[in-house]
């Protein structure tokens, strides 16, 4: 797949009365883009607001997202990370998802774990996979990988898959059922 | 498995080393050591010891023949697996253990601990952060012992072999008698695995020492 | 012994490591106890053992092939994965999916729901100390399903029988026969581990009580399925929102009222029966002929750009699968949201201040599945 | 006297067998195990991790009482189990005479029930 032929997504506006004019009530100040994904909404916010925005969805009551589905990175290459929130609401039956774009050179964003338990692991494995930097995150360690290891971020699209190896055992002689040379 | 230990000792720390350490050369010269370089001490083979029974220096010869006879049919029929279920094949382990597929029967009883057991069967995937554990565990096991790798992903890293944390091939670290193909292997075949170990016992009785 | 006294004698905390390789931990999983005494003071969860990339793996793989990992990534119910997977693609690639295939699917997932529980029941029982009956019960009983599973798709565990659009072949002809046997099968096996387990006393003793946590860390935490169930909250995706066809049988959503780890074996055990309600409602209303793929399904499926995020009720809560793709024929980037995962986040929140003993019991109450924890 | 050298006889035959059984259980495994010490086997077992922590930490106080409550009870089947062998033949007296001894063993469990020694606060 090469870059060039990797195609954005169509911008389609959502239906009136969605989740998107929910939040334009909630918060007016706060400008994001709002296409309408396969299933649900997808409202694009600058990463300075998110957490304001975040937090705003969980306690309104008219929003009243309480679950944080997912939380999961996205590698765009040339046009940056991306960090994607997926909430639901148990009262309201509603789904929105959001997302921030950030810069390739300098990939950090305020942690939400504060509004959050659950992001926890979310944002570690994020971080260690793509190397965003989660602001304020209690342990920002290692979770997935050995916690000494810092700097490899298998996901990242430029890290690339491992070379087969030999298959060990019949190169040094050991092949199953070979008794090997030595008599006792 | 006395003699494979002998052909183990000298070759693996001469070839080996290759594909280890060349995937590791590559990573640039950081100052401090990449991640992936400090993991390479920990994926170093294991280093193994051929035991030396008592039995053989005080019995003569001629004596030895029905000993070492005797001595592997006790050990053959009654193999006890360490449970060591990494990923799904530790379910069609388990699936053979149990009642309907019956391990029993074979005398092999699975044991927790890696200080009873004779057999360390590798049911899953093993990666490169659980390596230094199953070598460990390997290096705890009392000495006549075997290892059964069990599916593809034990025997050359299976469908996650092109990942860089997985590692191809359980037998890098630990030496390996029997390869149970299959993914997951279906429970007979990890029972035919098992039988060709037992007769693999049966055959290396003079060298087990 | 007065508290005062108790002060002066006080210890150092030792630190026990219930790692990889241990019979309770279901897979390589570890956590390290601080303990004093009897009692757990702190808990640090390990995991990453098993982590084999299957995110990355399958960015390199067309959506068909990708359909193999699934099964391995959640091995105990690999219908479930497969079946959140394919409809995250048809849900982008906009494929109808033919009737007949709709209920070859939801009779396949739910019979893998119910082999998923019997693993549970087995594996939590051995937590417990019912060493090994309710582990041959179980697996006798999956012995039974599996077979089914081996008619229908050739393998016992890893099927990879689900295509974006419906399954790969059709069924047995004798499929409805068999399931009926299988469900009047799976009835007794059910009421053989509810009469072995639920009124033990030592069961109950061991269970009631453990490992609780209330509704609103519940939510926090992000927890689904059974565990969230078992606070109180009657949620289930496939009542909430309905996917695939199970609008069209009706079944109830166990919950528990104090969230501790017997309402969870009672969730898991009512849920079991359930699921043997849909199967048995899905055998009568299936067509009994019909199309089994859709005709215009390309071979080598390119996806539209676009990004879905398809959630499916498993036996461990909510599966997710993000399928983002730019027109390829392989995904551009495809995260799995997996249910053991978050629900192991709050196991310390639920195991510090019981005894060590305990702190296996509530790990097998979440009833993780470490290839789908590290993916 | 014949009959008391009898009986003497088969516990001093017991005794011998019991030695024998633990001897060839110990001189078979020595003899006979291909004996090698390698680097990770003296290492303890900690579920495949290096060990962390300390291993001579104090343990807590309260395992000291669970001990002492095991030995007193212990010590108390080893007296009852005689008792028990000869129960028929040994008359009544005998029989009255355990009872009163396990009825102070018993008033000893009672107190320790009550003083809340069983529960681990």
């Amino acid at each position: 797949m090469s870059p060039e032929e990797l195609q954005e997504a169509p911008v389609v506006p959502p239906p009136a009365g969605s989740v998107a004019d929910l939040f334009v009530a909630v918060l007016p100040d706060v400008e994001f883009q709002a296409t309408q994904g396969a299933l649900d909404v997808i409202l694009t916010v600058d990463r300075g607001d998110v957490v304001r925005i975040l937090r705003a969805a969980r306690d309104d009551p008219r929003l009243d997202f309480k679950y944080l589905r997912c939380l999961s990175g996205v590698d765009h290459m040339e046009a940056g990370l991306e960090v994607v929130y997926h909430l639901y609401s148990y009262t309201h039956k509603h789904n929105v998802t959001i997302k921030t774009r950030l810069p390739q050179d300098d990939p950090s964003v305020p942690s939400v774990t504060s509004i959050w338990k659950g992001a926890n692991w979310h944002e570690r494995e994020a971080a260690e996979m793509f190397g965003i930097f989660f602001e304020g995150h209690p342990n920002l360690v290692p979770l997935l990988l050995p916690e000494d290891m810092t700097d490899h971020h298998p996901l990242r699209k430029d890290s690339p898959l491992a070379e087969i190896e030999e298959w060990q055992a019949e190169r040094a002689g050991l092949a199953a059922g070979e008794t090997g040379e030595a008599e006792e | 498995m006395e003699v494979k230990k002998a052909a183990a000792t000298t070759p693996p720390e001469a070839e080996t080393k290759a594909p280890t350490e060349v995937a590791v050369e590559a990573a640039p010269g950081t100052l401090r050591k990449s991640g992936v370089e400090i993991e390479a001490e920990r994926l170093r083979p294991v280093q193994v010891e051929p035991g030396k029974a008592l039995y053989r220096q005080v019995l003569p010869g001629v004596l030895q023949v029905p000993a070492d006879l005797v001595i592997a049919a006790a050990r053959k029929s009654s193999l006890w697996p360490m449970t060591f279920g990494l990923a799904c094949c530790a379910i069609e382990m388990m699936a053979t253990y149990m009642s309907h597929h019956d391990l029993d029967r074979f005398g092999i009883v699975p044991w927790a601990s890696p200080r009873q057991a004779d057999v360390m069967i590798v049911a899953g995937t093993v990666t490169k952060k659980m390596a230094p554990a199953v070598k460990l565990l390997y290096e705890q096991m009392p000495n006549p012992k075997w290892v059964i790798s069990m599916g593809a992903c034990a025997t050359n890293g299976g469908p996650y072999t092109r990942y860089d944390r997985v590692l191809q091939g359980v037998d890098k670290i630990i030496p390996v008698d029997v390869y149970v193909p299959g993914c997951p292997p279906r429970p007979e075949a990890l029972m035919d695995g098992l039988i060709a170990l037992q007769n693999k016992i049966m055959e290396e009785r003079k060298k087990i020492g | 012994m007065t508290v005062e006294q108790e002060h002066e004698l006080d210890t150092l905390e030792i630190n026990v490591n219930v790692g990889p390789q241990h019979p309770a931990t279901h897979g390589v999983f570890r956590m390290v106890l601080a303990i004093d005494g009897e009692k757990v003071i702190d808990l640090v969860p390990h995991i990453g053992y098993l982590h084999r990339g299957a995110e990355k793996l399958s960015e390199n793989l067309d959506y068909r092939q990708a359909i193999g990992l699934q099964d391995r990534t959640e091995y105990l119910a690999a219908f479930n994965a497969e079946f959140c997977y394919v409809m995250a693609i048809e849900k982008l690639a906009g494929i109808e999916v033919p009737e007949r295939a709709e209920y070859i699917r939801v009779i396949l997932a739910e019979l893998n729901r119910i082999t998923s529980h019997y693993m549970f029941m087995g594996a939590f029982s051995t937590d417990i100390g019912v060493f090994g009956t309710a582990f041959t019960y179980g697996f006798r009983e999956r012995e039974y399903i599996q077979d089914l599973f081996e008619e229908v798709s050739g393998d016992r565990m890893m099927y990879g029988y689900f295509r974006p659009g419906g399954v790969a072949w059709d069924v047995p002809d004798n499929f409805k026969e068999r399931v009926r046997w299988v469900c009047r099968q799976t009835r007794v096996g059910i009421s053989d581990i509810d009469g072995l387990l639920t009124n033990n006393e030592v069961f109950v003793a061991r269970t009631r009580g453990i490992g609780a946590i209330s509704l609103e860390n519940a939510i926090d935490y992000g927890l689904s399925g059974p565990v969230l169930r078992a606070c109180g909250l009657k949620v289930d995706l496939r009542r909430e929102e309905p996917y695939s066809i199970y609008d069209r049988f009706d079944f109830d959503i166990p919950t528990g009222e104090r969230g501790d780890s017997f309402d969870r074996y009672l969730v898991r055990l009512e849920e079991m029966r359930q699921s043997v309600r849909i199967v048995e409602q899905a055998v009568e209303q299936m067509p009994d002929s019909g199309p089994i793929l859709p005709e215009k399904v390309p071979r080598r499926l390119r996806c539209p750009p676009g990004e879905v995020y398809m959630r499916a009720e498993n036996p461990r809560g909510e599966y997710g699968i993000y399928l983002v793709s730019k027109g390829g024929d392989k995904p551009y980037r495809l995260k799995i949201r997996s249910p053991s995962y978050c629900n192991l986040m709050a196991l310390k929140e639920m195991t510090v201040g019981h005894y060590v003993a305990d702190a296996v019991v509530v790990l097998g109450s979440i009833d993780i599945v470490l290839g789908e924890v590290d993916r | 006297m014949q009959e008391l050298l009898d009986n003497y006889a088969a516990v001093f035959l017991a005794g011998i067998l019991g030695a024998l059984l633990v001897l060839t259980a110990i001189l078979a495994s020595r003899f006979l195990a291909p004996f090698s010490r390698s680097l990770g086997k003296g290492t303890p077992y900690e579920c495949g991790m290096l060990p962390i922590g300390r291993v001579r930490t104090q343990m807590q106080v309260r395992y000291y009482l669970f001990a002492i409550l095991f030995l007193i009870f212990d010590v108390e089947a080893v007296f009852i189990f005689p008792w028990a062998v000869t129960f028929v033949g040994v008359g009544q007296a005998a029989f009255y005479e355990m009872v009163l001894f396990i009825g102070i063993l018993l008033a000893g469990l009672v107190y320790a029930w009550k003083k809340g020694v069983l529960q681990w606060r």
